[in-house]
């Protein structure tokens, strides 16, 4: 059995994350830009289940479930504004909601 | 360990086998059911009794052309199906079909793989297969695959909260997350299947009306309701494709129905003790429909019946004798008890398909959050007490 | 034994009036007000019956207040005997005027029936405050009581705040108490770092083995704010101004039960004292001068309840010399029959003010002793008593003062002894006054109180005349206080009963028999009469020397200089700043939620590096 | 075999991941993310934690993802359009993102020992039973607070959800 260097999990995290922070600046669609958050969450997520591994410690699996619970919260609430804006400006660009610059 | 792979693979090929044939055979029982329920012959005319007609259909679908509308997201369009039968086929992995047995030297579980978080894989993967339907929908660019897509996909997230608060309620009285051990812990008689010892009978019957809405069955088929929407999310697939679906729907309900077997009627447990007899109930039960195939073979309403039921009661008969051989009674019977639990909720299935008319949608929802969901929060938490008072 | 119900029955009472008595009818908020002090009375009763004999101070911990190293206070309630008279005080007579007040406060007018729900909220928050100071194991959790008791005489001063001179009394007892209140602060800090606790037994039981200049220093801080609480010179001005409330305000915490909190808590604080002779000598001295320079203001006083509140800081200046000359029992007895006659006093004269409808001067009655007879003779008793009547509750109680202080230093006797014959002159001349005589007045609809008002007069009057023998409160409290040898010495005790029969004497002559003698007199003396009449000019002389040059001081300094000149043009440089560099960082904020996120990497990016240099790159 | 594993998942979240970022329809975004999502449950089998892997199998790909795609169907929203855009975003951002990564690799690298090693199995506290413990003994008032969130999520959501009454 070969076996895994845990700072591959902690790499492949930082990669995911690094993509998630690119989807965010990048993408001009607000889905898309909400999902790169999701991406990011996701990255950190497998950064506190290998930290578990490594500390033999549950205590990163409950942060992670709560970093679930959290998101699953946020993307009901965020989908739901997403929709209001949508219903409002009939637009999905994030360039375009910026009635705040005024 | 290579034993272990061989084991396994041995074990894929057979339930793979068995298991698509059967939801091939699966749709004749159905079609001739709701036959039957409607007063007319059904399926007659491929091979005795329609018998060869599943054969005939897949001969069918897979032979003709399958069409790629033009104006289709062509990945999509082409994965949904994909998803949906592999989402349907992997639950199936980890369901036990019965105890360990002894075969050639080796003992193995009637089940793919034991994961000690069965139940959670099961809730995972079919959670998963919304996307088959939802992407269908979507990618076929057409309003009424559209339409249907989404109704499937809020129908079946709002109905999968019922149906795991009804499936943590056995788990909280079974205390396991395995499949295996869940049964375990019915063991004995019908007196401590859950569905009786837990007093989960509500949530057996909140878990087969959710199961009824994730299977997007009658009652609650609206995502294909042909009047409203033509034939919903498939609308666009043909051949393969379409099969796919349709395959993939009647697996779900193969899963859904061992599911309610596993976590409710005691899977493969029999009814009541084998010192009482409850040995013998296979070979009667085959005993009996041999000789009544047999009497009709003697009595023939067809000409082609007189060799046909002859047939059938000879085997019907040989397969009485077999269940009473000592040799393959430890790993027959609990087969049987386990697929005649499985048919009888399957028969139900139909059954109702034939009875009952469809919900409308906003029914459908209402229904789900408004009653069902109440419901089973209530006999989640009466539960949870009784089981904290009790232990 | 739930002491701390004893405090919480009130503040329930206040909640409830406080919240929602503005939608209760009158009955409504009698029954919450009223009921939850006499609910508190039965408890004290009941704690008081339970905890028996108690000769050490059963306490009852409740939470830890505040922790900081090795320095604990915690939110303790005690009770020894001292608290238990003072318990039976501040409950039993608040009961009695409670219960007065239904009858005194039934005709206010204005909105919400003038406030009525409000008078009894802040009523009961009183009482919570004031049992609170006495149930207190430390000297924090006294002065949180000693506060709000403050706070409520504050509030109820100034009950009628539509009146001018109702607020400004309310001002100034606040202003004057904050004096008192700061050297009670100091006191605190002291023992803190003497001692390093506030708890009363951890204090007194490490009370000896302190240097006695620190003790002295505390004792006179601890002095300051009594005086303040106890209206003691110089800080007495606030108590006279006081009377702008209600009478069953006056009654009740200025003068029978607030106001004796700085005898409490000096009594208190005995082991202190006892160590530091040279505060004690002071609070004695100042205790007779007290007495003796209020008595002679209160001779000349047309205000009726004036001459009570001037007799009240007199009579508290007797407390403070039975305390001073280290006599504290004698001074608590004091405290426990003057909260008896002069609660009466102020009560009675509060029934002679709702018959009259509000007239308060003397000038302008005469004569009710036949109007109002039950009010005359339960006043009558309390006239007696006030004057020192032998047998009577004052008499016990003053006389043991006296004969305490002429252990100590003879001149306070004969200077205290002057004093009861000037107190007997003057309240026999206010008796007189309003009782004797004609009618001078304007007010033709003369009528009796209702029974809901002559109830509590009634008891009242009868532990003024049987309160002396029945508690002998001195024997009671002999296991508190260190042991006083006995003394008896009948020639003096006739003495002082004889100034004050010839102080009562002396008021027939004037007031009664030769009516046209007192005008003559004053006349006669017109110098000396004018300079008492207006108080010795005392609040002129504070207001020249401490009020003005303050209040100039503040507005050329504070101001002009300090707070026009830097503190203004700081807060204004810092707006002016803040809008430059807002102008600035606007463009940051462009609106774009993109841009956001990139400043948001760029920062994380920074963070980053920043948390590599800080762990020296990683190891 | 966990190395076997583990290339053949990374690689797949990885450019599953790439895809998220670089696909101009949502909906091809969304379906690459639930595949981001997939293989990390899988990932998370191989560290042990069966029960969070299940969890993020039924939350996320299950519960999130579907919601995604549901508002993707119900907006019927289409490829984005390149307008509007963000000189800091377009200046800073590549460099930006390049440090970050520079620096998260080097800080990986130098921070964690090279000497701890997964392998399947080597950490066997993930299971539902333990993580349910830690999270009712330990974790209970987060675990409470988290469903109060939930709670006003659901409401937060419903109000603005709801068509205005007028």
């Amino acid at each position: 059995m070969t076996e895994v260097p845990i700072s591959w999990f902690l790499a492949l995290s930082a990669i995911l994350f690094a993509l998630g922070v690119a989807g965010f600046l990048f993408r001009r669609s607000i889905i898309t830009v909400f999902m790169s958050i999701e991406l990011m969450l996701n990255a950190v997520n497998l950064s506190f289940v290998t930290f578990s591994y490594q500390y033999k410690q549950v205590s990163g699996h409950l942060f992670t479930f709560f970093v679930m619970v959290v998101a699953a919260a946020e993307a009901a609430v965020g989908l739901a504004i997403i929709l209001t804006v949508f219903k409002n400006r009939a637009t999905l660009n994030i360039d375009d909601v910026d009635s705040m610059k005024n | 360990m290579d034993s272990f792979i061989v084991i396994t693979l041995i074990k894929l090929a057979v339930i793979a086998a068995v298991l698509l044939t059967a939801v091939a055979y699966l749709q004749w029982v159905e079609r001739k059911v709701i036959a039957h329920i409607q007063v007319r012959p059904g399926p007659y005319r491929v091979g005795p009794h329609g018998l060869l007609q599943p054969l005939a259909d897949v001969v069918k679908l897979v032979t003709k052309e399958g069409l790629l509308p033009s104006y289709v997201n062509r990945p999509l369009y082409l994965f949904a199906p994909f998803i949906a039968v592999t989402m349907a086929l992997l639950s199936i992995a980890v369901i036990p079909f019965g105890p360990t047995i002894h075969v050639a030297g080796y003992d193995t579980w009637m089940q793919l793989t034991d994961l000690n978080i069965g139940v959670l894989f099961v809730l995972a993967v079919s959670s998963m297969g919304v996307y088959g339907i939802a992407l269908a929908g979507w990618a076929s660019n057409n309003k009424y695959s559209l339409l249907g897509g989404l109704r499937s996909s809020a129908q079946m997230i709002s109905y999968e909260l019922p149906m795991a608060l009804a499936i943590a309620s056995p788990l909280l009285v079974s205390n396991t997350l395995s499949l295996r051990e869940l049964v375990g812990s019915q063991a004995g008689s019908i007196l401590s299947w859950n569905i009786i010892r837990g007093g989960q009978i509500f949530a057996f019957i909140i878990f087969i009306i959710a199961a009824f809405a994730e299977t997007n069955r009658i009652p609650f088929d609206l995502p294909e309701a042909e009047n409203e929407l033509v034939a919903g999310f498939h609308t666009e697939y043909s051949s393969m494709a379409f099969a796919s679906f349709f395959m993939a729907e009647y697996l779900n309900m193969v899963t859904v129905s061992a599911m309610a077997t596993l976590l409710f009627l005691g899977g493969w447990e029999a009814p009541w003790p084998a010192q009482y007899g409850s040995s013998l109930v296979p070979s009667a039960i085959f005993a009996i429909a041999g000789l009544v195939a047999l009497y009709h073979g003697a009595n023939p309403p067809h000409k082609l019946d007189r060799y046909t039921f002859s047939a059938f009661g000879a085997v019907f008969l040989l397969i009485a004798g077999v269940f009473l051989l000592p040799m393959v009674q430890s790993w027959l019977l609990p087969l049987f008890w386990f697929l005649a639990k499985t048919g009888l909720i399957l028969f139900a299935f139909m059954w109702i398909r034939g009875t009952l008319p469809r919900f409308r949608y906003d029914q459908l929802m209402g229904f789900a959050w408004k009653f069902l969901f109440p419901v089973a929060m209530l006999n989640l938490l009466v539960t949870s007490f009784v089981v904290a008072w009790i232990s | 034994m739930q002491l701390w119900l004893i405090p919480i029955l009130p503040f329930a009472g206040f909640v409830i009036n406080g919240l929602f008595g503005r939608r209760f009818s009158k009955g409504l908020v009698n029954v919450f007000g009223i009921g939850s002090v006499v609910l508190a009375f039965a408890w004290v009763l009941k704690t008081i019956a339970g905890l028996g004999d108690l000769n050490s101070a059963y306490t009852e911990h409740y939470f830890t207040w505040i922790q900081s190293g090795a320095f604990t206070i915690n939110c303790d309630f005690s009770v020894d005997r001292l608290t238990e008279v003072m318990l039976l005080v501040v409950t039993g007579i608040g009961s009695l005027i409670h219960i007065y007040s239904i009858g005194y406060m039934a005709h206010e007018h204005g909105p919400n029936h003038g406030g009525y729900y409000r008078f009894f909220a802040y009523l009961n928050l009183f009482m919570f405050f004031m049992l609170v100071l006495v149930l207190a194991a430390n000297y924090l959790v006294l002065f949180v009581g000693w506060e709000g008791v403050g706070l409520c005489s504050y509030l109820l001063i100034g009950f009628y705040f539509t009146k001018k001179f109702a607020t400004d009394a309310g001002n100034k007892a606040f202003i004057v108490n904050r004096i008192g209140d700061f050297g009670f602060s100091l006191a605190m800090f002291y023992i803190v770092k003497a001692f390093g606790t506030l708890d009363f037994s951890q204090v007194f039981s490490r009370a000896a083995g302190i240097p006695e200049g620190t003790l002295t220093l505390i004792g006179l801080l601890l002095m300051v704010g009594a005086a303040g609480k106890s209206a003691q010179i110089p800080l007495y001005v606030w108590l006279p101004d006081a009377m702008a409330g209600p009478t069953p305000v006056s009654a009740l915490i200025h003068a029978a039960t607030m106001v004796t909190a700085g005898v409490y808590m000096t009594a208190r604080s005995w082991p202190i004292y006892t160590h530091a002779p040279m505060a004690m000598e002071v609070i004695a001295v100042i205790g007779i001068a007290t007495a003796f320079f209020a008595a002679t203001i209160g001779l000349a006083q047309n205000d009726i309840k004036k001459v009570f509140a001037y007799s009240t800081v007199s009579q508290l200046g007797y407390m403070f010399v039975g305390v001073g000359v280290g006599a504290f029992s004698t001074g608590i007895y004091h405290l426990v029959t003057h909260a008896f006659f002069k609660a009466l006093l102020f009560l009675g004269s509060g029934a002679v003010i709702h018959a009259l409808s509000g007239e308060q001067d003397l000038r302008n009655m005469g004569g009710l002793r036949s109007k109002i007879p039950w009010t005359f003779w339960t006043m009558a008793c309390a006239w007696v008593a006030i004057s020192g009547v032998p047998f009577t509750a004052g008499f016990y109680s003053k006389d043991a003062i006296l004969l305490a202080a002429y252990r100590h230093a003879p001149w306070m006797y004969w200077l205290g002894t002057v004093t009861a014959g000037i107190t007997a002159f003057y309240v026999s001349r206010a008796m007189f006054m309003t009782f004797f005589g004609k009618y001078r007045g304007h007010e033709h609809h003369i009528h009796e109180s209702p029974p809901v008002m002559m109830l509590p007069l009634t008891i009242l009057g009868l532990l003024s005349l049987g309160g002396g023998f029945l508690f002998e409160v001195p024997k009671f409290l002999s296991s508190v206080f260190p042991p006083v040898e006995e003394f008896e010495d009948l020639t003096l005790m006739l003495t002082s009963v004889g100034f004050g029969l010839a102080g009562i004497g002396l008021a027939i002559l004037m007031y009664v028999a030769k009516p046209a003698m007192a005008e003559s007199l004053a006349a006669n003396i017109k110098g000396l009469y004018t300079l008492v009449y207006n108080k010795y000019f005392v609040d002129e002389v504070y207001d020249a020397t401490v009020v003005k040059p303050l209040v100039g001081g503040s507005r050329l300094v504070l101001w002009r200089g300090i707070d026009v000149g830097v503190i203004d043009r700081l807060a204004n440089g810092i707006g002016y700043g803040a809008r430059d560099i807002g102008g600035v960082l606007r463009l940051f904020q462009s609106g774009n939620i993109r841009s956001y996120a990139a400043w948001v990497v760029f920062g994380s990016v920074l963070l980053i590096v920043a948390l590599g240099l800080a762990a020296g790159g990683g190891r | 075999m966990d190395i076997v594993l583990f290339l053949i998942f990374g690689t797949i979240a990885v450019v599953a991941a790439i895809n998220v970022v670089v696909q101009t329809h949502p909906i091809s975004s969304a379906v690459s993310l639930i595949g981001v999502m997939g293989s990390l449950a899988v990932l998370y089998l191989l560290l042990g934690a069966e029960f969070i892997a299940a969890a993020q199998v039924i939350v996320y790909a299950g519960a999130v993802m579907v919601l995604f795609i549901f508002v993707i169907m119900l907006l019927n929203a289409g490829a984005e359009v390149k307008r509007g855009r963000s000189l800091v975003v377009q200046l800073l951002g590549a460099p930006l993102l390049i440090a970050l990564l520079g620096l998260l690799a080097y800080f990986v690298e130098r921070v964690f020992p090279q000497s701890v090693k997964v392998h399947f199995g080597g950490f066997t506290g993930g299971s539902a039973q333990a993580v349910g413990r830690a999270l009712f003994t330990t974790y209970l008032l987060p675990f409470e607070v988290t469903s109060l969130l939930i709670l006003i999520a659901i409401l937060g959501a419903i109000v603005l959800g709801r068509k205005e009454l007028d």
